[in-house]
């Protein structure tokens, strides 16, 4: 089935809800107005305004909200009009969503969800861009999932619904237009499991999110001229799947990381940093991090194109690493 | 009212028409591409931003959020230069780096548009802080939206406004709805959001924000006040946008009919100035033929500097980050 | 009172002297080493947590901020799994992980002390949410100081509170200072704190927090109205802290005078009681010596128990971090 | 001259202050309580409440306050009273301090220090005992300085004060009574400078704060053993001094990097994939990093060391790295 992202979230989730009463949505404008991305499209229609909830401009109250009522035994889906505002909602993620089980010692559980899209749009500014992907990553109680394809994020938005911690789930304004084939009827994707999206033998990119689309390009492109790109999307970025990039780089003995966040403590470090120690002796030469330039996101076209890494980058790094450059 | 001359009054409604017609622009330019991002247009509102920044200094400070056109231009920054930084072009307020919902004119103590909805009300309790601290008789002006009011920050900078006394004053533009969500599903007491400011102790007004005499007559006596030093003041100013939140959300919506933008269009401030222009002084059809052209004729010039203008250079993208950089 | 018999006023007292040796003993605990970090004392507050609690349900929910043993133990813990958790044993109610701030006891319904000033009130709202969502008639006790007041997470959550009617009773117990500020240099109309919910229409009382009957009659009202879907209530009970802010803040400091803390002292809420029970029941002194010597025992036993009960094994650090680990 | 990291603070900021009357101090308890930690002791008498500003517990209100004051030319230092509270201030953080200077194209500024006790203390708790350094780190816009001696913390604490830029300025609670010799007289220490704490040959250690005295000691035990032991202390984090590393692992050819923080996304991880980048062909073996374990802090003592690196894991890691297990 063609799907587009945003209606494989709309699938997933309204399947969700339809299994089990106590999953309910809530969020600034999930309901009436159907989403400000209209991802929740026909939810409230569906589901009512007990199950699909407006909420006020209140990222830190409502998100609190959610995290008292799984506290009690529901299992609410938070949607961030976009993952920018979850900085103001940050105290509640990380001092109460991820530490209400350890510190009372297994009495309690959080099972939530909190999703929305994370990363730059076009020219959206510089306090509406951000990739927080590392901040959530940092954070020991939070699972992190950031799905490319409409099937990916059908089938992992059904299972971090169904887990019974907190999950941030992060989308792309960007990705929510792309199209692509989901699985028939009922299907899931564990979480902590990365997918291979493209094999091959010369060098392995890994890229999630947004930046998966970007690095198969240039792998396609890199094809053309000779070398032949692994792509791997952890998709769920925490817990980060080791294993799979590591079996791959003892293949290629190469890797470029993609992200669009910040360089500077962004997830690409971390994720260099395990491989380098896990596979160090099968390294030919130093990981290569392709990321977003260490600038707040500027509105103007050509300086938002200059700060996000883009085919022509990704290419670059590859072939430099390759020595083809 | 009655201290008014023609001139006087001819000159605010020149203001409020510029607004109008330079949003109306943009909005073209937008459908044109030739800007992008979110586009909040201030239309049906402008006889707040024009009525309560006629009475203030120079050196007074003024902050807004992303709906700042209105504020920007109405403190008198170059039209060419806003539309150039809508544009994305070096030549704009912020040499493109800030976009629609940045706006920042320092000359003019426009002190900036901010787009995390209640976060820039602490900032401007901070410029009155800075005022008083150094014993300068400044008044700060923060705009924001009735969407706003319950937002944690707005809150806290309400408490320590009130608290200090400091010579602020905060202005609520009810313009019945954030985003899709009407004011009653948003602020609890929503008949009387200025409820929320009385509740710390601060002096609160209602005006009828379509009506820019009103709006100035009682900015007036409360800036007065507040230069005095008997601390922070809020205003409730009733209005109505005729467009669509952004350009990304229709007109009238699901949220709200046509019919009911129509009743309120009845009370455009334009008309609304107009018709008491042409009612209490010698002002004619011909006078306001006359302030088309001339409005018509500065918007055009700015859509013609802002587009013969030059985008920034790439090199441009890490320039501004720290200051000594 | 009239309604209470000479038993029903005996456990009262019983309950409100056990956190007060309970905690007189935690502090000779911390003097010896026993129990470190921050531990704040509840003592002189009694009446709130005792004279509150008494009128719940078993299934209605309480939730607390860091001064949490008073709620805790009003609410029916096991002072031994407190004591043993303020040590940080295996055998605490939170096995160690939690600690004096952090007490959760689930079965009793007591939902845990939270250490971020304001942090849990949007938990409280969600608990409350869960009840309604799930046509429990449930009521969610949410008690705070005076301090958290103009917390923006407090009001967001009084916000959606009044907003959805949600079935909460927030408690501000007012002990006239946070750390060493008092609340004239806190809350803006500090002589109403009250006013903060009104100004959400949520209805607020006052009551005398050193009077356990005076506390217990208003909260029969308020729980009744709350359970009935008449929506939240906010009670702000005058009271005064006895001890310091915690152990590491001197019982009287710079900030209030030792003669304050004396006159204060007169009203001690045990005191309070007893003359009531001495002058209106057949109590003697001889009950209450009875009744010293039965929370003696129970005090000297929870300590042995903290004692001699084991640490955590250093293999439970990574265990109940998440469901399923 | 022999002082404590405390008093190292105080006379760096109250040389500053008497040098500049735009420098105040603003946070809770800062004033008339002399600080939660009492690192402002004596300077609300010394420069009065204007200058020592006693503040509601309002991170988001008073942070972004202090921003708003820093944009209108004053030079605020904001003590939040640990840096865990720093959480509910960080969109003033980010989305104000960090990016206003960008998005107004260099128009403003925010000369602004942001101090405070980072990292755990003893058994405080998961909420009260996180560092988050990285998390500022990953932020574009901000520098972030986290000395460990008293000499450094003089120093650079006076360079921060002195910078036109927000810096965060990490302190820890346990440093607080360390002393050490301060230099005489004016000094400052450049912010991204590192700095050779002590000189080695055989292998580097990379810590900051605390944890350079946890290396030291290791270090000095390790020298017992024959290892000759070099340790760097970047004192700033961001800029980071890379040269400085890359020297010494240049001729140690091994790197051991010890952080408190949670290891998944930490600093480390961004230190290591740096040098990795820059010195690969110098290093002999993987870097190993010591880092605290990835949970949320737990209370009890033995599972709080359990938690956090010490002396003989630091230890044991050099000597793994020196194949002298
Ligand atoms: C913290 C935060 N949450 C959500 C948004 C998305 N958002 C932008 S504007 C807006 C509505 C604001 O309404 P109001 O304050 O009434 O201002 P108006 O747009 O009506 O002028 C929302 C929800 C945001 N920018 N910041
Ligand atoms: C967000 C936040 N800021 C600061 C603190 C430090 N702190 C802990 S308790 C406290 C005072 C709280 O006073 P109040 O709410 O009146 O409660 P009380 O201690 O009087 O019971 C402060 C400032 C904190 N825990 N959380
Ligand atoms: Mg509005
Ligand atoms: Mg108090």
């Amino acid at each position: 089935m063609l799907l587009s992202y945003r209606e494989a979230l709309n699938q997933a989730m309204r399947e969700e809800m339809r299994r089990d009463a106590r999953i309910f949505l809530i969020g600034e404008e999930v309901g009436y107005y159907q989403g400000a991305f209209k991802v929740t499209k026909g939810f409230v229609e569906e589901f009512g305004p007990q199950r699909v909830v407006d909420t006020p401009i209140t990222e830190a109250g409502f998100t609190g909200l959610a995290i008292g009522a799984a506290m009690a035994g529901l299992h609410p889906i938070v949607e961030l009009m976009t993952m920018n505002f979850g900085i103001v909602a940050l105290d509640q993620i990380v001092n109460n969503a991820a530490k209400i089980r350890y510190m009372s010692g297994g009495q309690l559980s959080v099972p939530l969800v909190i999703r929305g899209p994370g990363s730059a749009a076009h020219q959206l500014g510089a306090q509406h861009s951000q990739s927080l992907e590392a901040w959530f990553c940092h954070v020991p109680g939070l699972k992190v999932v950031a799905p490319a394809t409409p099937h990916d994020a059908k089938g992992l938005l059904k299972s971090a619904i169904r887990d019974h911690n907190p999950v941030i789930f992060i989308e792309a304004q960007l990705l929510y237009g792309t199209k692509g084939e989901v699985g028939d009827g009922e299907y899931t994707i564990p979480l902590g499991q990365a997918d291979v999206k493209r094999e091959g033998a010369d060098v392995t990119i890994v890229a999630y999110s947004k930046m998966l689309l970007v690095a198969l390009e240039a792998a396609e492109q890199l094809s053309r001229e000779g070398l032949d790109v692994e792509v791997i999307d952890p998709r769920t970025l925490k817990p980060l799947d080791l294993d799979t990039i590591v079996a791959s780089v003892t293949k290629t003995g190469r890797l470029v990381i993609v992200e669009e966040g910040w360089r500077f403590c962004g997830l690409g470090a971390q994720i260099a940093e395990s491989i380098y120690s896990a596979a160090f002796d099968y390294l030919d030469g130093p990981i290569v991090r392709v990321t977003g330039e260490d600038v707040p996101i500027p509105y103007s076209r050509p300086l938002e194109d200059a700060a996000i890494p883009d085919v022509a980058r990704v290419v670059a790094a590859v072939k430099s690493l390759c020595g083809a450059a | 009212m009655t201290d008014m001359d023609k001139a006087d009054l001819r000159s605010l409604y020149r203001r409020m028409l510029l607004i109008r017609r330079f949003e109306e622009k943009s909005a073209e330019m937008y459908a044109l591409a030739k800007i992008a991002g979110f586009l909040h247009l201030y239309i049906g509102e402008e006889a707040i931003a024009v009525g309560a920044i006629d009475v203030l200094r120079p050196d007074d400070y003024v902050i807004s959020a992303y709906r700042d056109h209105g504020h920007c231009l109405a403190r008198g920054s170059d039209p060419g230069k806003v539309m150039a930084e809508l544009f994305g072009k070096a030549t704009g307020l912020c040499q493109g780096k800030g976009g629609s919902m940045h706006l920042v004119d320092v000359q003019n103590r426009f002190m900036g548009g901010y787009a995390i909805v209640g976060g820039h009300i602490p900032l401007a309790a901070g410029l009155a802080f800075a005022a008083k601290y150094q014993k300068q008789d400044l008044v700060t002006v923060c705009f924001f939206g009735e969407g706003a009011v319950p937002s944690g920050q707005a809150h806290e900078a309400f408490n320590l406004a009130a608290l200090w006394k400091l010579p602020v004053v905060f202005i609520c533009e009810n313009n019945r709805y954030g985003m899709g969500t009407p004011v009653h599903r948003a602020v609890a007491l929503y008949e009387d959001v200025a409820e929320a400011a009385r509740s710390y102790g601060i002096t609160a007004e209602r005006v009828d924000g379509m009506d820019v005499l009103a709006v100035r007559t009682l900015m007036r006596t409360v800036v007065e006040q507040v230069r005095a030093g008997q601390g922070p003041c809020f205003i409730e100013a009733m209005t109505y946008r005729f467009m669509g939140h952004s350009m990304a959300d229709p007109s009238h919506g699901h949220y709200r009919t046509k019919d009911e933008v129509e009743e309120y269009r009845k009370r455009d401030p334009l008309l609304v100035l107009k018709e008491t222009m042409l009612n209490q002084t010698s002002c004619s059809e011909a006078d306001f033929k006359q302030l088309e052209r001339e409005v018509g004729d500065v918007v055009a010039a700015a859509v013609k500097f802002a587009d013969e203008s030059p985008f920034p250079e790439p090199a441009s993208l890490h320039a501004d980050i720290m200051v000594g950089d």
